[in-house]
Parts: structure tokens; sequence; C-alpha cells
């Protein structure tokens, strides 16, 4: 496997990837063609009320940290899901190194406790 | 002071019927009572004038009150009483809304049940049931002696029979 | 190691406004909230009524007092034949109808079967809204058979427009009551479930006690009846404040709790349905399996004077104010709904609560928008 | 022409265009709009409990239009909540298709002449199937789902729509009975 065959590869997961995006919109587009949209369709939906309010608005920095310590541990849990597949062949091994790879990161969630970021503040 | 009002017991509730401008020293004077739970306000189109009617209870002995008083139609306003029981802010707002009554004082008249750009209050009889004013209807005068006046005592200002209107 | 502090630095974050609007899951109907939030809690609420105005009243003007019942039923339209007693009572009070003993029991098994069946109702949606699918399975199905015994009797489910002037409209079908009594055996076996599923759900506690606290003060002032208020520790009730039909031989007791909060009112309702059953079984026993279910009513009404007159529905006090003028058609008719008093004090409960807080208050308060819209 | 088999052909082969199968899948998963407005909603709700249970259908309530394939409108419709419904339907996903249940959606019903009652749902919203009652039992309801089920699966009557209605449409500048214009 050279270099270029490696970044052809690269290339060609990349075309396939954006060619299946194009094709389920083009094929949808294909049949049933554009439609006028009426006034309210692309609005956001608010309980049937024309939506009232600003979005983008500067709320507090409790959801932020509470999304980043989700992301931190969903990736975690995605890390786990091949090991817990190849659980019984990596035999005595692979079992300490993810018991490690776990203490590390409970480690962490043990310090953001205690620094008082999980304690709903609102 | 004497307010201008005439009491008769009906059922079991006694219901003053009261000027305008005295309807408010009423109810302070019924709140002092003790009067506290305030159990509706409706509206009526007389057909002179729109009246109010205060549906009031004692909690402590379950005294019932009603206090009624007549507006002309020009300029239907009498002093809202939300301060004195919150309970009837929505009554009062609905009373605009659908008889068209101005609550003086009121913390914010807007129509409760119809939509703003309405101009019209339905339940007043000059519309049909559809919301369409009804071509022959004529505001009917002034009672001679005016409802919170005591009647003369020979005879008694029956309420005058007026045929059920609409389909 | 020091902990950080999140408290939110007033002035530094917006407020965002979201429309909790007609259409939406936990508002028992159309009712539209404003709702200004910081975060998670409510600073500004705002509620909209209206989207289901009907004009009862103006209608009801246009239609004679037997015309009227009927419309009457779809006010409250999940308590059945409890909204047609206050017209049918104002107008037997401004007419001098006389009711026999047994219509007036009659009425009352039906009004306190209809009291089981709207708390029944509550219950699944107030569960729904908070998440348990189950009871609201259970409760449909106890609240089925009650309809079912309505329909052997009256003709129809759920509005059966079954009061009449100076008593009911039929006579009471041959197995009403064995009916009844096979049903109150089969509730009573079911409540210990419904106390295990929802009063004693951990879950049910975490979001209900001490949520939405309602003063009693507040409540009387704010006009308040039926399980809010007597949630909040006022003993006020209809049916013993007034009494009307066959309640003043019934015994019966009034559940209150003094600590006032959403909880409270899940547990007045619950009492309710208990002292519900006692009525019956007390009214199964007392009344004639035989005998006069109508008085003599005019053929002609004419009906003059006014009349306030309030029952205690599953909601609250519900009232008429019926102005005769001497015909057959009411001059004019003001419907006090109960849970229109009940609903004012949604800015009071909202204000400070979080926003799921005030998705378990709202059922707690067990609007129905009929009667409130009108 | 049954979809699913005839006496020549054994059971187990469909013969049928894409539109067919697509459409049949379309015909047994039909998601409702929790939209419960009135008295008809109670019924509405009776028809999802254990006694009728129209879950086995493949019918289950969505809370947002976006998800939602059918538009129940069980309940009177006013003139404020009209503008909402049609915003309503106009934010639901194409193939859409609205049931109009009781007699106050149908024409208006008890409160027909009133001041503030839209006569009748169909004024705003195309509507594919009625039901009459007020309110009508859960079974009828039950029926009308599994008519516009058969709707959606027949070749012919899939595209048998009704008129549409403009979005814009304005009820409060309706004609009253005798051509007067309403002075809301």
């Amino acid at each position: 496997m050279t270099e270029m065959q490696a970044g052809i590869t690269v290339i060609v997961f990349f075309l396939v990837g954006l060619a299946i995006v194009y094709a389920t919109i083009g094929i949808a587009r294909l049949l049933v063609g554009v439609r006028p949209k009426p006034a309210g369709k692309l609005d956001a939906y608010e309980s049937g009320e024309i939506p009232i309010g600003d979005v983008n608005i500067r709320f507090n920095v409790n959801y932020y940290i509470f999304a980043l310590l989700f992301l931190l541990f969903d990736v975690e849990a995605a890390l786990l899901f091949p090991w817990a597949v190849a659980y019984d062949k990596l035999g005595w091994l692979g079992f300490f190194e993810a018991v490690i790879f776990i203490v590390i990161l409970a480690m962490g969630l043990v310090y953001a406790w205690r620094r008082g970021v999980l304690k709903w503040v609102y | 002071m004497e307010l201008r009002m005439k009491q008769e017991r009906l059922f079991d509730e006694d219901v003053y019927t009261v000027h305008p401008e005295d309807y408010r020293a009423l109810c302070e004077k019924l709140k002092a009572e003790g009067y506290d739970f305030p159990r509706a306000i409706s509206s009526v189109d007389m057909g002179y004038g729109l009246r109010v009617v205060l549906h009031l209870t004692r909690m402590s002995d379950l005294a019932k009150v009603e206090v009624r008083t007549d507006v002309p139609y020009d300029d239907p306003v009498v002093d809202s009483v939300t301060d004195l029981w919150p309970g009837v802010e929505w009554h009062e707002r609905e009373a605009y809304d659908l008889m068209g009554i101005r609550f003086r004082g009121h913390p914010d008249l807007r129509r409760l049940l119809l939509e703003e750009h309405w101009e019209i209050h339905p339940l007043q009889k000059r519309y049909d049931t559809g919301g369409y004013p009804l071509p022959d209807w004529q505001p009917k005068d002034w009672p001679d002696p005016a409802p919170w006046e005591e009647p003369p005592p020979p005879e008694e200002p029956e309420e005058k029979a007026e045929g059920g209107e609409g389909e | 190691m020091s902990t950080i502090s999140l408290e939110p630095v007033p002035g530094r974050t917006d407020e965002m406004v979201v429309n909790m609007g007609p259409q939406h899951p936990a508002t028992h109907g159309v009712l539209r909230v404003v709702i200004g939030l910081e975060g998670e809690r409510i600073t500004r609420a705002v509620p909209h009524i209206g989207y289901l105005h009907r004009n009862h009243e103006k209608i009801e003007e246009a239609r004679s007092y037997t015309q009227v019942i009927p419309y009457t039923d779809r006010m409250d339209y999940v308590s059945g034949t409890q909204n047609e007693l206050p017209v049918v009572l104002a107008v037997e009070d401004l007419l001098g109808i006389e009711v026999p003993e047994r219509a007036k029991q009659i009425r009352t098994i039906f009004f306190e079967l209809f009291r089981i069946a709207s708390h029944l109702v509550w219950m699944g949606t107030a569960m729904l809204d908070l998440g348990a699918i189950t009871p609201f399975l259970y409760t449909f199905w106890d609240r089925e058979i009650i309809l079912g015994i309505v329909e052997k009797t009256a003709g129809a489910r759920m509005l059966p427009n079954y009061y009449t002037l100076g008593g009911v409209r039929r006579d009471l079908h041959p197995d009403f009551f064995k009916d009844v009594a096979d049903f109150l055996d089969h509730l009573e076996r079911r409540m210990p479930d419904y106390e295990h599923l929802v009063l004693e759900n951990p879950i049910v506690h975490a979001r209900t006690k001490g949520v939405g606290v309602l003063p009693k003060e507040r409540a009387i002032a704010r006009g308040v009846s039926g399980p809010v208020l007597r949630a909040s520790g006022v003993a006020y009730d209809v049916r013993k404040a007034f009494p009307y039909d066959a309640y003043p031989d019934v015994e019966f007791e009034i559940p209150t709790s003094p600590d006032g909060d959403t909880y409270a009112r899940f547990w007045v309702r619950f009492q309710e349905i208990y002292q519900s059953c006692k009525i019956i079984r007390q009214l199964l026993e007392k009344t004639p399996k035989v005998g006069p279910y109508k008085g003599k009513a005019p053929a002609r009404l004419r009906v003059s004077g006014e009349r306030y007159r309030a029952v205690e529905n599953s909601r609250g006090e519900l009232g008429v104010y019926v102005v005769g003028d001497g015909t057959d058609k009411p001059y004019r008719i003001k419907h006090r709904g109960a849970a229109f008093g009940n609903l004012q004090v949604i800015p009071d409960l909202f204000i400070g609560a979080k926003f799921s807080d005030a998705i378990a208050i709202l059922s707690s308060l067990d609007p129905v928008f009929g009667e409130i819209d009108r | 022409m049954g979809l699913l088999g005839s006496e020549e052909r054994p059971r187990d082969i469909i013969l049928g265009t894409l539109d067919d199968l697509i459409n049949l899948a379309r015909s047994r998963s039909m998601w409702p709009l929790t939209f419960g407005i009135a008295c008809c909603a109670i019924e509405m709700m009776a028809t999802w409990d254990p006694k009728v249970d129209a879950d086995r259908f493949g019918m289950f309530f969505r809370n947002t239009p976006r998800q939602a394939d059918v538009m129940i409108v069980s309940g009177t419709v006013n003139k404020k909540l009209a503008k909402r419904l049609r915003r309503l339907y106009d934010q639901m996903a194409e193939p859409k298709w609205v049931i109009s249940m009781g007699a106050c959606a149908n024409q208006g019903g008890p409160f027909r002449q009133g001041y503030s009652v839209v006569e009748g749902v169909d004024k705003i919203v195309p509507v594919d199937v009625y039901i009459p009652g007020c309110p009508p039992r859960p079974e009828a309801l039950l029926q009308a789902l599994l008519l516009l089920r058969d709707k959606i699966a027949d070749r012919e009557l899939r595209y048998k729509r009704p008129r549409e209605i403009p979005t814009d449409y304005d009820v409060m500048a309706e004609p009253g009975k005798d051509g007067r214009l309403p002075v809301l």
C-alpha cells in the first residue's frame, strides 16, 4: 500500500460519500419535482404559532459544559463498542487495557464532579 | 357617606343594586366585611344599558352576595375591582371582550377570547347570533326610577317583558 | 479543590421567548402560553385562551331551555352530565318545579360516576405528561366501563343530555344497579395499583413535591375552586356549602391537604375518587329500584327573574347565571367555568419554576377548554 | 384490482407498480398529528385505549407536524384557531391527508350560526374523510382511519384529492347569510 493508493482510497471514499447524498436528493427531486412551498412551510414549527423570539441568544454556560461532558463520554462509549465485540478474543491484555482506559476517563468525571460543574445551578 | 343603592333578598343571596360611582365604594365595604371569594362577574345587556353583576362569597360563614350596577351604552365604564379580588381579572377582561364594558384601573384590559382586531362586542343585543348588526334594534330608554333608587311605594317597576329575538 | 460557581450573572444572558402554543401535547387542549425562559427557569408566563371560544352564551340566547342542556354538556366535555345540573337547578328554582326524591338520587349517582370518569381521564393524561404510558391504558379502560353504564341508561356515551327540568330524561336501565356495584368492586380492586403507579411513584414524587406551591390566601383571592383549592388547605366544597339534590342525606368527607403543591393536588383527586365511590354505594342502597324519575314540569316555560346557581363539578365550582325574561329562551346565560378560575393562577405558579415543572403544574390544574373558552 | 393476490395468483405473489408498493407501506403506517381540540379529542384518545386500540393498524401519535402524515381535526375550529390550523397543515410533510372528525369540523355542528366558529374545516384545509357524529364513537374514527387506509392503497382513489385551498384564505372576510360582510 503505497502512499498513492492510500491517497486514492481516501478520495474514493469521500466521493462515494458525496455520491450517496446527492443520489438520494436527486432521485427524490427527479420523481417528485420541486413543489411550490406555501408561506409557513419553512418557518420554524412553534406549535402552530408564528415563531416569536430569537434563537441565537446568549444562554448560560451550564448547557455548554454539559454538552461537552456528554460528548466526551459518548465518544468513550463509542470506542468501547468494538472492544466489547472482540472481548473474548483479546484475552487478559485487552481487558486490562480497557480498564485503564475507563479508569482514566472516570478520573476525569470525578474531577468534573468535585469542581461542582455537574450541579445544575439554574 | 350614603351609598345610592337598593338592597333586596333574592332566594338565598342579598342583592345590592348600586349607582356606578358608588360601585367601588360598596365593593371595598364588602371586602372589609370579609367577602373574600370572588365567584364570577356576569355582564348583561339590559336593553337600556349594560349591567355588571359581581357574585361574592364569604368563606367564613358561606354568606352569598350579588352586586349589580348599570352603565349607559355610550360610556360603559366601571371601576375595576381586580386589586380587591385578583380572581376577577379574567372575568372583567371577558366582560370587556364580549359585552364592551370597560373597567377603569384594570391591569391589562385586552380582549380575552376574541382576537385583538375584532371591533364588535358580540354579546350585545344589537347583534344577532352570527355577529351581524340587527337592523331594527333600538336601545330602550332608561327606567324612570333608576334601578338603584328605592321604587316609589305604590307601583313596582316590573321587568319589561321583551320577546326573545334571533331566529 | 475550589468549586466553580455557575450562577447566572444577571444581564449577561438574554431571555428566550417560547410559544407553548395551541397545538402542544401537554396543554390538555388549545391553550397558548407565551413563556420567557432564562435557561430552564421561567421568568414570564402569559396565557392566551379563546382558541375554543364557541359562543355558547350567544347561541344559547336563541335556544329554549331544554335545547340549552345539550350545549352545557359540551362545555366540560370530560365530565358529561355534571355541566347540565346548574342550568337545570337554576330554572327549577325560578319556576319552582318539584323534583321527586328518586330523581335527585339518580342525578347524584350520575354526578359522582362522572366525577370518577373525569378524575380517571385526568390521571391518565397527567401521567402521560410526566412520561408514564401505562396508567393511561388502565384508566381509560375503567372509564369505558362507566361510559358503558351511562350509555345503557342515557343513550349516549360522553355527552348524554340526561338531566332535564324536574328530574332525568329516562328511567334507569334494569341492570343498572348491578353494573354500578360490579364497577365499584372492580375499581376498588384496581385502586391500590393506581396508588402504587401514581402516588408512590418516585418519579412523581421528584417531579411534583414542592412544585408549584399555591398559598391558601392567594388561592381564595384568585377565585380558584375545586381540588386545586382544597389542595391548598381550604375545605370549600359546593356540595357541602350549598347542598343540592341528594347530597344533604349522604355523608362524605372533603379531602384537603395543607401544603398546596402539585403532589397535594394529585393526592386530593385520589381521595375524591374514594369519596365518590362511598357516596355511590350509599345511594345504591337508598335509591328505590322502581319509582318516579321526573317531576311535573310545565309544558310552556315562562321563566323570569335572575338566578346564580353553582354545583361542584370535578374541576371546581361550575356556576350559571340565568336571566329570564318571561319567554322560554334565556335572555342572558353566563357560565362560570370551574377551570376558568383555576387557570388564572398560571402566572403565579409558572414564574420561578423550571420549564419541565410547568408541564406538571398545568396537568395538575386539569384544565378543560370547553368550559374555559365557552 | 386487489393488490394482495386474487384467484389466479397465489396469495404470496404481489404484482404492482413501485407506486403501489410505496403507498401500501404508507397506508399501513399512517402517523396522526396530536391535535385534539374539543370533545372529539377525548373520543380520539379513547380510540387509542386498549378497548378500540388503533395502534394495531400502525397508527402512532406524533406531536410535530413534520413527522405526521394524517391530521385528524377533532373538534370545533373557530376563527382564532383557523390560521394556526392552516399553518400546521402547511408544515406537514407532503404525502398528507386530513380526517375531519365530528359535526363541528364537518360543518360547524351545534355551534354553526355562531359569530366565532368556522363552518366546516374544509374551508381551510382539503379534507379526505369526514366522520359524522357529535362526538363520533371511537369505532367510527377507527372505520374512518381504515377507509383512509384503503383510499391510499387503492390505485384509482389515491389520486382523487379534494380541491386545493389557498393558504391565505381569510375566514374573517366571509360574507354572511345574506351576503353582508361581517362588521368584524
